[in-house]
């Protein structure tokens, strides 16, 4: 693998960057994510010059239960609560040290999700950028170009979303062991 | 009504409208087989005659496939797209195929039983048979824009603007390729033409000559849109360009046509350069004349089927520029040397000087497509790579 | 933009070899001829040779008896319905990627194989219109009592029942599946009689133990059963006969 | 003349105007190599303006592979780029591997490297087959590279049971060992390969027409296709070093020796991308024969668990597939089931330079650029 890269001049630059450290991402502001980028793309210590990988996540809201021994050995469940948000998510590279990945959060709300475009930074967001636009929902202020992309345009919600519901089964085809036989066999298929 | 002159001209076209439909035919099988083997496949081999009605059959090598593929045709729905000029339409291919069986008649088809006093073949051949043949072939653009201005849809108008520049541009190489030998035998007639190099005097085997019948085979493959040039048809980029609109009967008469001006300008080319009928034996048999010349026609289609199998095609400029800063020079230049060239060999004949001038002729032709070449060449060339760690 | 060069030539060369070389060379030719029978009909099934002609045609058809296309249900020698090996754990039917297994399990019991009894599959369809051939229910398998077929020749008029397998279309007897697939049908019956003579051998010893201590063994049946809860949600709950753990290990390597 | 001169002037103000021919190439068009469609607007034959439209192949893959187990997304890999299964099934191994720690022994990585170099030869082969189809060379390169691609075909299923759709990786090894006799078999292959590669330089890049249509056509400068991320032969056709077999280092390619070519930078134009890799392809045999010397025998699975379980974690596993970086992207939520589940696509993003490329250029030139970026519709579309 090639090396990572010490996070720790991010926090000194921008006080308001976190790091998470459970994944070992750097969570940036909405407001600050272009800054962020220019400063880790042109800084001669990262070059991060190739952002790989950009992709949303929807976190809906959860709970895991842990099970931990606690000093007596008995097990212990732990709650974690985890909100609902939405992440969008770079990989970083850089291809003239060839270090890397830095992975960087934009963190979002789901009512309102808005995020800054890094297409400007790196020309490789612009298709990816549109494809969470199209599949998550998430605005990015800045594109240049932003449509649906895999979708045709007249679609409606983003089916990415964990909460999304699939419409009306437009495709229908008789499979014989299925819910769609099922759905067609209480007449709520039309065609 | 002479009904003499009737049945001499049903002597001399039943053969041409016989031989050549048969010949594609055939054409298309060996294309076929010939691509097939090329590309290493198999190609065709399983369509064959049925011998009863009840199973059986010979297959001979698939040489079933034409007279499948043309009941095919022949069955195929006729698709014509809403909008389209359902008129032009038609004609289109109508008028693709006529010229071309038209042009057949000019060439110096010996017959053997057209050899008497009265020749009737002499009603085609027309003092001005060459000229003749340039002037009907261009029709044929015509019909190829017809078609792709008729079938209402941008990839045919593609193909039928570019059919156009390309068939009119490469004209001009061909027909001054062809003033060449004119200009030697100093007649239009095709007949006087293939007697002029009766023996061994086939006119390839000067230097201009060469020169002429290389560029004009080159614009004889644009002119009928064979590969390299087949920018009109152009499947990857135009989907079929002028014919992407035709199907079925339709889409055979143009594949006819295209053959058929296939074996019409290969004619002319045999006729104008390779000796016509002449070949070894022919003073004894006459009738061997005919198996000459349509085995040299052939010769010509195998080329035309072995580059296809070959090459990539052009770009429209790159085929553009060839024609207009390539072929026209050197065919213009083509006529000044054969002059030369023949006047000072005639004047020198049998003598070292004629071999000199033979030679420089050669020298200087092959020096001006060189230079020729280097002018138009942009730096294309191999480039070396390097190697990381 | 040049057309003189040695390059058209030498491409021309490499063409004309190649067409010259069809002829005589056997490697060159990318297709065969398509395995016609003497009586000039299309096999019925690729699997349905005699081993001799299987071999024979090996060199001419596609299938080879490493190819896999569509699954089968596997039944020892004898009646097939009493010899089935799949015991309707349903472990392949959640498994499925596409989800193209359908099983109903039976309401009683049934011996077979002198194996204890146990459940058997009173429906089993695979849609084969859906399956995908990827094998993932082959690999689950704790019974092997599913492997994949190489019948290719499936094609039918109706488009969905046609291409819904029912149970008695999908059994095959082992040696069947020995012909389709020497190899890997040798492999799996050795490891199968392997795994037997183990569990025999443990059966013994633990007949033995059990002799010794019963406490013992009642520890150790619990240990078992709180190393199942750990194994989470994948376990097959509904599986009567909850196979031994090292036949799943051996499943997941093959 | 002069008496026509006010008609002439009349026409020329409005009615001689032209207007831009807007042609939609695709979805069904002979080359766009899938459903893919480009909007181009066409002055002549110049290419005036390009839109890429996506999307009709789409199925949702990922939203698929985040509701079945991770082992049951794997044959859905195999789908991506259906040309090079091998490679996504690695890619997607790695990335899940990076969850859980498993042990992958010596002779699963062996075979994990002969199969996605094995790999690399059938993609890079047919695409150059492809290319020069594009060209318009009446599919006889395509027929040899195809040719060639059956044998190795013959092996994959040979391995693994079927040809392209292999489904042959697991995490921690490999589904199941290769067939007695597959390794000489794979060894005679790779063998006679550089002969065919002789024979199909000398068919293609000495070809006067080929150096004319390609060179010069669709440049790529390396400051842009660094900023595009754009990644594997494309990028090193335009003078980056930089391949993930050497950068990461992933599975055992540090025991192997073998050069990664690229071009001086000064064009990085179709020709490039072709030669670029033409050249490869001789790097993997490199590779294949020693990776072949290299194999011994002995398990292919690790001691993974029956259940693939990971705890709460991410990971993303990159690979040098044959078209670019292939990436998966996973976020494990401590149950069987991929919480997120991305695809990095190569060919996808490869394609955000495709109207870069192509504006200027003639409608021929957009065809053969499509060619050389290599895309399959599988993986841009997901």
């Amino acid at each position: 693998m090639s090396e990572a890269i010490p996070h720790d001049p991010v926090l000194q630059q921008f006080p308001e960057v976190e790091w998470e450290e459970e994944f070992g991402t750097l969570i940036v502001p909405t407001t600050k994510a272009t800054e962020v980028a220019i400063w880790l793309r042109d800084d001669h210590a990262f070059r991060l010059d190739y952002c790989s990988n950009v992709t949303g996540i929807d976190y809906l809201n959860r709970e895991f239960k842990e099970k931990v021994k606690n000093e007596e050995g008995k097990t212990e469940t732990i709650i974690h609560k985890d909100p609902a948000r939405m992440e969008v998510v770079y990989h970083l590279y850089s291809m003239e040290k060839r270090t890397g990945p830095l992975v960087m959060k934009q963190r979002t709300t789901r009512e309102k999700p808005e995020a800054q475009s890094l297409t400007p930074v790196w020309r490789s967001c612009e298709l990816q950028e549109r494809e969470i636009y199209d599949l998550f929902g998430i605005n990015f202020t800045g594109h240049p170009d932003q449509r649906r992309i895999l979708m045709w345009d007249e679609f409606e919600g983003h089916p990415m979303r964990k909460d999304y519901v699939e419409p009306f089964d437009y495709e229908w085809e008789p499979t014989p062991h299925d819910e769609i036989l099922e759905k067609h066999q209480k007449g709520k298929v039309i065609f | 009504m002479n009904w003499e002159l009737i049945g001499d001209i049903l002597l001399a076209t039943v053969p041409l409208l016989v031989i050549f439909p048969s010949m594609f035919a055939l054409t298309t099988w060996v294309e076929r087989k010939a691509l097939a083997r090329i590309q290493n496949r198999i190609g065709p081999n399983k369509v064959g005659v049925p011998l009863t009605p009840y199973g059986g059959r010979l297959s001979l090598f698939g040489l079933g496939q034409p007279a499948a593929d043309g009941i095919k045709m022949l069955f195929k729905e006729n698709i014509v797209p809403t909008g389209a000029d359902r008129l032009f339409h038609l004609l289109a291919p109508i008028l693709s195929l006529i010229p071309a069986m038209l042009v057949l008649c000019f060439l110096p088809l010996e017959f053997p039983w057209l050899n008497g006093e009265q020749n009737s073949v002499k009603a085609f051949m027309l003092d001005g048979a060459v000229i003749f043949f340039f002037a009907i072939t261009g029709l044929n653009t015509l019909a190829v824009f017809m078609a792709g201005w008729a079938s209402r849809n941008k990839y045919s108008l593609l193909g039928g603007m570019r059919a156009i520049a390309q068939m009119v541009s490469y004209e001009i190489p061909l027909v001054l390729s062809a003033v060449v030998v004119v200009m030697i035998v100093g007649s239009l007639n095709a007949a006087e033409i293939a007697e002029a190099q009766a023996g061994w005097n086939w006119y390839v085997f000067q230097p201009w000559g060469l020169a002429a019948f290389v560029i004009f085979f080159i614009a004889a493959l644009a002119e009928t849109n064979r590969s390299p040039f087949d920018l009109p048809e152009a499947e990857s980029e135009i989907i079929a360009g002028y014919f992407t609109e035709y199907s079925g009967f339709k889409f055979a008469l143009f594949f006819l046509g295209e053959y058929i001006a296939m074996f019409a300008i290969s004619g002319l080319a045999v006729t104008l350069f390779l000796g016509a009928g002449g070949g070894p034996g022919v003073e004894a048999l006459p009738w061997l004349k005919v198996i000459w010349f349509l085995a040299k026609v052939c010769i010509l289609i195998g080329v035309m089927i072995w580059l296809r199998g070959t090459l990539p095609r052009l770009r429209v400029d790159q085929l553009m520029g060839f024609a207009w800063k390539f072929l026209l020079p050197l065919s213009i230049l083509n006529i000044f040397i054969a002059g030369f060239a023949w006047h000072a060999k005639n004047a020198n004949e049998g003598t070292a000087v004629s071999v000199i001038v033979w030679v420089s002729a050669l020298i200087t032709l092959y020096a001006a497509a060189k230079g020729l070449d280097r002018v138009n060449r942009a730096k294309v060339k191999p480039r070396a790579y390097q190697y990381g760690e | 933009m040049s057309l003189l060069g040695g390059g058209i030539f030498k491409g021309m060369a490499v063409t004309l070899r190649n067409f010259v070389g069809s002829y005589f060379d056997k490697e060159r030719l990318t297709t065969k001829e398509y395995a016609w029978r003497n009586d000039d009909k299309l096999p019925e099934r690729a699997g349905d040779y005699p081993k001799e002609e299987a071999e024979q045609l090996s060199d001419t058809t596609t299938v080879t008896h490493y190819s896999r296309n569509f699954p089968m249900l596997l039944h020892d020698e004898g009646e097939p319905m009493d010899t089935v090996r799949c015991v309707a754990c349903q472990i392949c039917e959640r498994e499925c990627p596409p989800q193209c297994i359908y099983i109903e399990k039976s309401k009683d019991k049934k011996e077979r194989g002198g194996n204890k009894a146990q459940f058997y599959p009173a429906t089993f369809d695979i849609d084969v219109s859906v399956c995908m051939s990827c094998q993932i229910c082959v690999e689950v398998c704790p019974f092997d009592a599913i492997v994949m077929n190489s019948q290719f020749e499936l094609s039918t008029p109706d488009r969905f029942g046609g291409l819904l397998l029912r149970r008695d279309d999908l059994l095959k007897s082992n040696d069947y599946y020995h012909k389709i697939h020497p190899e890997e049908a040798a492999a799996r019956d050795k490891r199968i009689a392997d795994e037997k003579a183990a569990k025999e051998a443990k059966k013994k010893a633990a007949e033995e133990a059990k002799k010794k201590a019963a406490e013992a063994k009642a520890k150790a049946e619990a240990k078992a059963k709180a190393k199942e809860e750990m194994g989470g949600i994948e376990k097959p709950t509904e599986t009567p006969d909850t196979p031994p753990a090292d036949t799943k290990k051996e499943g997941n390597a093959e | 003349m002069t008496a026509a001169a006010p008609n002439y002037e009349l026409i020329q103000q409005d009615d001689l105007e032209t207007s831009l021919l807007e042609v939609s190439m695709g979805p069904h068009h002979p080359s766009t190599h899938g459903v893919f469609r480009m909007d181009v607007k066409l002055d002549g034959e110049t290419v005036v303006d390009l839109k890429p439209v996506f999307g009709y192949l789409h199925r949702n893959h990922e939203k698929l592979a985040e509701s079945m187990s991770y082992l049951a997304s794997m044959p859905f890999t195999d789908r991506l780029d259906y040309f090079n299964s091998m490679t996504n099934n690695w890619a997607y191994a790695l990335a899940a591997e990076q969850l859980i720690e498993i042990e992958i022994p010596e002779r699963a990585e062996y075979l994990r490297v002969i199969m996605s170099e094995l790999t690399r030869l059938v993609n890079h082969v047919s695409l150059v087959g492809f290319f020069v189809n594009d060209l318009g060379a009446l599919g006889t390169p395509l027929l040899y590279a195809f040719r060639e691609r059956e044998k190795i075909l013959d092996l994959f299923e040979q391995a693994s049971g079927a040809r392209m759709m292999c489904n042959y990786f697991r995490f921690g090894g490999l589904r199941c060992d290769v067939p007695e006799g597959w390794l000489d078999r794979t060894r005679e292959v790779v063998d006679r390969f550089p002969k065919f590669l002789d024979e199909y330089e000398k068919l293609l890049c000495e070809n006067e027409i080929i150096l004319s249509r390609t060179q010069d056509v669709g440049n790529l400068s390396k400051e842009l296709a660094i900023s595009a991320g754009i990644t594997g032969p494309m990028l090193r056709a335009s003078g980056v070093n930089y391949d993930i077999r050497k950068v990461d280092n992933y599975g055992i390619y540090d025991r192997f020796k073998f050069r990664v070519p690229y071009s001086k930078g000064e064009v990085g134009d179709c020709y490039d991308r072709f030669m670029v890799r033409m050249l490869e392809m001789r790097e993997s045999i490199e590779i294949l024969k020693q990776a072949l010397d290299g194999i011994e025998s002995g398990p292919i699975m690790g001691n993974a668990g029956k259940v693939f379980k990971p705890a709460k974690a991410e990971a993303y596993g990159r690979v040098e597939a044959p078209k670019g970086e292939l990436g998966f992207y996973l976020v494990a939520d401590g149950t069987t089931q991929p919480y997120r589940y991305r695809v990095r696509p190569p060919s996808f993003i490869n394609l955000t330079v495709l109207q870069d490329m192509c504006i200027g250029q003639q409608v021929a030139d957009a065809v053969i650029i499509l060619g050389s970026i290599d895309i399959v519709l599988g993986e841009v579309d997901r």
